[in-house]
């Protein structure tokens, strides 16, 4: 009502019509998304640490009563995850240049080190030398493995889907760039994981 | 619209729990059925026509994992451990296994603790009230898994000296069998 | 019907009909049953988490009356104590976990953040449905748990051991668990929404130097919240493990530890807190500004106060330890952290003052519950301040004395902000203006009520009456004090039907709003009442922090946008520039569909383990089929120049 | 039959020289503790007081001040560099005071913390509390074991000396707290701490439970009994006696009826065959003023009651129904109200 009154306004624009639909790395929405989600994700982990380390406190002995966790499986994975860091760096980097032949086999061989690091991980759990209803050590251990396999097993069904998309014409534009996020969030499963065997493995044995 | 969506599903969240009675505190007992002692069978065979009264209200302390959890309790604090342990038996024999000499029933480990038996157990006729008793029957079952998982005690504050009640497999009774314990 | 009103005030301002028609078209959103599930567009969903957490504020207000009705008399046999315990247990956690955070932080925010950005939409919108459902899981879940006998009660806070497996037989403590995490999985889910939305969504020229005080608090609480709730959903994943699985986190006999669990629920308690008090301030910030009718004075130092708060809210758990018995180190440190949360609040007080002093302030309805706001927190401040002293805190801890400290920060701190910015909103929500009378009415009545009560508390404190009693004995004299704080709650009641009469009423005969009926200068003014499905029929841009206000006549529109699909501007986290285009991922009935799995597998969870693989098929059936690509997808395009004004 | 009860409680209640209900305050303080805690309070109150009168005249001030009325959108004020630079004075000053008493209420604060729990003197009393859902386990820890006095609810402190209360939970998380005493401790299962007091003068000091414990959480309480040096001396040789031996038939018969009924699965009395510790201890039940954690008065009626149906009083309580006869009652009821 009151604009009737006013005189008609003649705007400057701001023409956008040029700018790109896609954007890769941080300045992409999703991007910044995934970076929150692995805040939270990341401080449950920081919250389980500081459990395990809290817990140890009121412990005279630990790991107590229990043998330490058996290295082999353990020692096999984390090598799996150091190797994998290469074709998620692969999809990273080939991502934005739209080469898609590149994302999908880096998918291929990243879905098939998740698949790998999954199974492994099946192994893990025999080799733990207790049970989670033994002690609170117990259940610290095996709730930090269980989470850390839990996000493991998400980033194995999320690759095996971008995989499958990538076989059909659909993986282009923000497909790519979610491609190349599922590797952000790869490097978080990898770090959280050696961080973990660090806390399992290490500070059992050598502290 | 939504609305009406929402409350069907709280109407058929209510219709399916309503039924179930795991919640119950039991905190007031019912009128103690002074005779239900003498009424429960130990054998199927009667003279004449059968005519015994069934004990009354045995089976809500078997559905209420409250009275499940305050039989843990009381078997615990009337020393119950002392000559069953957890229920692994040592003085008295186990009670988490499958064999049961004197029933597995509710009625049957009531009469049990209320007579007592012959080689060692005492009878706690007077000493523990009913209810308890009947409570105690049923943590008693639920060690050997004869109860719902739902009212079953899950672990104690304490050391875990056996699994958890309500990780028990359930076990198939043996001994006295096919009581016409409790006819509904 | 709404549509059509907007087009026609877009076209008087605008003249161009055609280009709003399209918009129409391309942002429509399905209507009919399913299409109710499907929607996903910020203004539906902000109002339906609006309109859930006030029925559920309103059924948690029941609650707080049986309460004060039981304790009216000494030995009262109105409810026993199994029934009161849920009770006081489902107060607490339907105002904190279904009432308070879902309506300020969630339901709000995702109502105004994107209509104050400039944006057409918020980001990730079918996430924000999700979370939407998600919450309204939980509700039930909790709900009808307490209907069918099986609610929670061990307190909002669930201690163990009483929490335990050992001493919370059944299914109760359970079901608190699990409401846990669906309610927090929700917030989390909106914070990362919002954060999104305010860091990329913002009109260009809006920097972050001029983005309204209202976005900075909730950027800092979406940050709070996505640092603070992690923890409570570890304690209480913990208490779920301890109680179904047989863990042993918090059993003693086997290493573990019961003050591991209040330290992790308090990490994320008091930031909590602030959670549920810094929205409230948003809003009053909002509001003294618009109704002193000058910008607010202490920009800079009210920003910095809120993002210190958020940082604080942090170092100060423990003082809901104190009668634990720490070292008086540690004690020291978090009396001193404590004081110093007065710090930015008192400044974010001197400055409000100063924009009135300096300002030309219009006693408007929604200004007079500021001005309730201000009385109400300042004492619930004022007595935190005692609070925080720890020899004091010893004496008045878990009594009567903090119950009142916590109703005057909460009520004062989130009730009487959102009632102000209920009425302040109202007119952009409905279209029609609220009536002053009626809630003038609802101020002095709620006012007058909710003083009554709470501060009677504080003498029934300090004379000894310990919190979440059933009853009392007739020798303690107890029971003066209380009659008169349960005479308050009738003022209340009262109050709030009067505030329900008003929404009705107004609703359908209320005075036409027009675009900006109080003036303010927020970019949500800009549109018509209630705005279109695509908001802005030109993305606007920013010159200043108080757009309306200040910009000329010719500040620039973007244009360039398709308007057959989408397509939603993207700019630069700090200083706003165009970036790239985004594409709304429209309407899809998959987040409900994802809800429900998940909802069921949470609460099958309860009964059996094997609930979580069993329901992750499902889960991760509709999450694919949420996330799996349809239509064509835009290719690359070369990148543009930035432009920026 | 409550109301029955009540009365016959604060019948009780006002011969058993306990404390004046109108006493039981955070602010009446009975111990130096208390007195600190008293002092500190006051003063942080004051303070606030001042605060808040000058921020609501702030505010009346600025609404008075600003205030026009109109219905419709006001113009803008104007940008002001001159108001705006007196507005930074003056909330940076306000900042500054605010800063300093925050400052003075942390030092006055952790001074007077320290004051409360530093210990002074030396050969204090030692006691051991534990807590039980829903009653407090009180003991006088001695090296030798049959000098150890146990008994429950209420605790027997000499006046003037130091109280040093170790605490402990048997169940679930409990909170000791006496008002008029000092400020509240939690007693925490799978720890033990430590904390004292004094009182300076004689009298009945209630206390409760403070922290939710479950069902009978509202009728926790305890007392603690200020008394002379010599009146606990001869408490302490009294309750470390034996139980006393029945004289009368009835009380004789009553034993018998405690000993083959269910009284002896949780409760000790020394000197007999009960020997159960999942109750109180009875030893020297008739010495107590009240029963049930304090919330009957020790009288033969609220005995039997209490002894009948316990669950009436206080549902959900470990205590259970005991269904006796008449005769069998009154002959219990004789014989605890004879272990004095």
């Amino acid at each position: 009502m009151a604009s009737l009154n006013e005189p008609i306004r003649t705007p400057l624009t701001l023409d956008v019509s040029a700018l790109p639909s896609v954007a890769f790395g941080h300045r992409n929405t999703t991007w910044l998304a995934n970076v929150f989600y692995m805040a939270i994700e990341g401080m449950m982990f920081a919250l389980m640490f500081a459990t395990y380390f809290y817990l140890r406190t009121r412990s005279t002995e630990w790991p107590p009563g229990h043998l330490p966790p058996a290295l082999r499986y353990g020692a096999a994975n984390a090598a799996i995850f150091l190797v994998s860091i290469i074709p998620a760096w692969l999809v990273r980097k080939r991502a934005p240049e739209g080469d898609r032949r590149a994302v999908r086999n880096g998918l291929l061989f990243l879905a098939l080190f998740a698949l790998a690091a999954t199974l492994l991980r099946a192994f893990e759990f025999t080799t733990l030398n207790c049970r989670w209803t033994d002690d609170a050590y117990s259940s610290t251990v095996w709730v930090l493995i269980g989470i850390h396999s839990g996000h493991l097993l998400t980033e194995l069904i999320e690759t095996i889907v971008l995989l499958l998309i990538s076989f059909t014409p659909k993986m282009e534009g923000t497909r790519l760039a979610d491609a190349a996020i599922n590797s952000d969030y790869w490097y978080f499963v990898v770090i959280t994981g050696l961080m973990v065997d660090v806390l399992i493995y290490g500070t059992t044995r050598f502290l | 619209m939504q609305v009406r969506l929402q409350l069907m599903v709280v109407l058929s969240a209510i219709t399916v729990l309503g039924s179930c009675s795991r919640e119950d505190r039991i905190l007031r007992q019912p009128p103690s059925a002074s005779n239900t002692l003498n009424t429960v069978q130990i054998s199927g065979l009667n003279p004449g026509a059968n005519l015994i009264p069934t004990p009354p209200s045995s089976n809500m302390y078997q559905e209420s994992a409250y009275s499940v959890s305050e039989g843990q309790k009381l078997f615990e604090a009337y020393n119950c451990v002392g000559c069953h342990a957890h229920g692994g038996g040592g003085i008295g024999p186990p009670l988490m296994d499958s064999n049961w000499i004197y029933g597995s029933e509710p009625g049957n480990i009531f009469a049990t603790i209320m007579q007592g038996r012959p080689n060692g157990m005492p009878s706690f006729r007077n000493r523990i009230p009913e209810y308890q008793a009947w409570e105690i029957a049923a943590y008693v079952r639920s060690m050997a898994g004869l109860l719902p998982k739902g009212v079953s005690p899950n672990r104690t504050d304490e050391m875990n000296i056996k699994p958890a009640e309500s990780s028990t497999p359930k076990q198939t009774p043996t001994g006295i069998t096919g009581v016409p314990e409790q006819p509904k | 019907m709404a549509v059509a009103e907007s087009i026609v005030a877009n076209d008087q301002d605008t003249g161009q009909s055609e280009l709003a028609l399209r918009l129409a078209r391309t942002w429509r959103q399905p209507g009919g049953f399913w299409g109710w599930f499907c929607n996903t567009h910020h203004t539906d969903i902000g109002i339906r988490f609006m309109v859930t957490a006030f029925i559920f504020f309103l059924l948690g207000g029941m609650l707080a009356a049986m309460i004060r009705l039981q304790l009216i008399r000494p030995e009262n046999s109105l409810m026993g104590p199994d029934l009161y315990n849920q009770v006081f247990t489902m107060h607490g956690s339907t105002m904190i976990f279904l009432f308070a955070v879902p309506l300020m932080f969630q339901g709000f925010g995702v109502y105004v953040v994107p209509l104050m950005c400039g944006a057409r939409n918020i980001a990730f919108p079918r996430l924000n449905a999700f979370c939407y459902y998600l919450y309204v899981g939980g509700a039930l879940v909790l709900w009808g748990g307490f209907l069918t006998n099986t609610g929670p009660d061990v307190g909002w806070f669930a201690y163990v051991p009483l929490s335990g497996p050992s001493y919370s037989p059944g299914h109760r403590a359970d079901i608190w668990s699990q409401m846990i995490t669906f309610t927090e999985v929700s917030a989390l889910g909106v914070a990362i929404c919002i954060a999104t939305t305010i860091l990329r969504y913002r009109a260009p020229g809006m920097t972050l130097n001029r983005m309204p005080i209202l976005l900075w608090e909730k950027l800092v609480i979406s940050m709070a919240v996505i640092f603070a709730m992690p923890a409570v959903m570890i304690a209480s994943g913990l208490l779920l493990l301890d109680r179904l699985v047989g863990t042993h986190f918090f059993n003693p006999a086997e290493g573990g530890d019961v003050l591991l669990y209040q330290h992790l629920f308090w990490f994320f308690g008091h930031p909590e807190v602030y959670i549920i008090f810094l929205p409230g301030a948003a809003i009053i910030s909002t509001l003294v500004e618009c109704f002193s009718r000058r910008r607010i004075f202490g920009y800079t130092p009210i920003v910095v106060s809120v993002v210190a708060t958020g940082f604080l809210g942090f170092s100060v758990w423990v003082h809901h330890m104190f009668a634990t018995g720490l070292p008086q180190l540690s004690e020291s440190f978090f009396t001193a952290a404590s004081l110093m949360i007065v710090i930015p609040t008192g400044t974010q007080f001197f400055c409000w003052v100063a924009t009135i002093w300096y300002g030309r302030l219009q006693l408007r309805l929604p200004m007079l519950w500021c001005f309730g706001f201000f009385f109400v927190f300042l004492i619930g401040g004022l007595s935190g301040v005692m609070l925080a002293s720890v020899p004091v805190d010893l004496q008045v801890h878990d009594t009567y004395f903090v119950v009142a400290h916590f109703h005057y920060v909460l009520i004062g701190g989130a009730l009487f902000p959102m009632f102000a910015g209920i009425y302040f909103w109202f007119p952009k929500m409905a279209g029609r203006m609220p009536s002053e009378t009626l809630g003038k009415w609802h101020f002095w009545l709620f006012f007058i009520g909710f003083n009554i009560t709470f501060f009677t508390l504080h003498f029934l404190g300090l004379r000894g009456m310990t919190r979440r009693i059933y009853t009392y004995s007739p020798d303690m004299h107890w029971q003066g004090l209380n009659v008169l704080a349960s005479s308050g709650v009738v003022f209340m009641t009262a109050g709030l039907l009067v505030f329900l009469a008003n929404v009705f009423h107004s609703m359908r005969v209320g005075a036409i709003a027009g675009n900006n009926p109080w003036g303010d200068a927020g970019l949500e003014w800009s549109m018509s009442s209630p705005p279109p499905p695509y908001n802005f029929l030109h993305v606007p841009t920013v010159s200043g922090r108080d757009p309306l206000w200040e910009d000329p006549p010719d500040q620039a529109i973007v244009v360039g946008l398709r308007d057959d699909i989408r397509e939603t501007l993207v700019t630069h986290s700090l200083d706003a520039e165009p970036q790239h285009k985004d594409e709304d991922p429209g309407p899809s009935i998959w987040p409900f569909l994802t809800a429900l799995s998940v909802s069921a597998a949470f609460v099958g969870s309860i009964f059996t383990a094997w609930a979580v693989p069993i329901g992750a098929v499902p889960v991760i059936a509709t999450l694919i089929g949420w996330l799996w690509p349809r239509g064509e997808s835009p290719t690359p395009l070369p990148t543009g120049e930035s432009w920026l004004r | 039959m409550t109301a029955a009860l009540s009365l016959v409680a604060s019948h009780v209640l006002a011969q058993a020289k306990v404390l004046d209900p109108g006493r039981h305050h955070v602010l009446h303080p009975a111990a130096p503790q208390a007195g600190h805690i008293e002092w500190l309070y006051w003063f942080i109150f004051w303070i606030l007081f001042a605060v808040f009168v000058l921020m609501i005249a702030a505010f009346a001030g600025a609404g008075a001040k600003a205030r026009v009325v109109a219905s419709g959108p006001l113009p803008i004020v104007e940008k002001d560099e001159e108001a705006d630079h007196r507005a930074g004075w003056a909330v940076g000053s306000a900042m500054a005071i605010t800063v300093a008493t925050l400052f003075v209420v942390l030092v006055l604060s952790v001074v007077t913390g320290k004051r409360v729990e530093g210990l002074t003197s030396k050969n204090p009393v030692t006691i051991q509390v534990t807590g039980h859902q829903w009653w407090w386990e009180v003991s006088y820890p001695n090296s030798q074991a049959d000098q150890t006095v146990t008994t429950a609810n209420e605790i027997h402190v000499p006046v003037g000396s130091p109280i040093v209360i170790l605490t402990n939970s048997k169940d679930v998380i409990h909170s000791f707290w006496a008002p008029n005493v000092t400020g509240k401790r939690d007693l925490l299962p799978g720890y033990s701490s430590a904390f004292w007091f004094e009182i300076d003068q004689p009298g009945i000091y209630h206390g409760q439970c403070a922290e939710f414990c479950g069902l009978q959480h509202a009728h926790m309480g305890f007392s603690i009994i200020a008394e002379s040096v010599d009146e606990f001396q001869a408490w302490q040789q009294q309750q470390l006696k034996n139980a006393a031996e029945p004289s009368t038939s009835e009380a004789i018969r009553g034993r018998e009826v405690f000993l083959t009924h269910a009284c002896l699965m949780c409760h000790t009395i020394r000197g007999t065959d009960a020997g159960s510790r999942f109750g109180p201890d009875l030893t020297h039940v008739a010495s107590r003023n009240m029963i049930a954690s304090e919330t009957l008065p020790n009288t033969a009626g609220a005995l039997a009651g209490w002894i009948v149906d316990p669950q009436r009083i206080k549902p959900g309580t470990q205590m259970s129904p005991n269904p006796l006869s008449p005769d069998d009652l009154q002959a219990v009821v004789a014989y605890l109200q004879a272990l004095h």
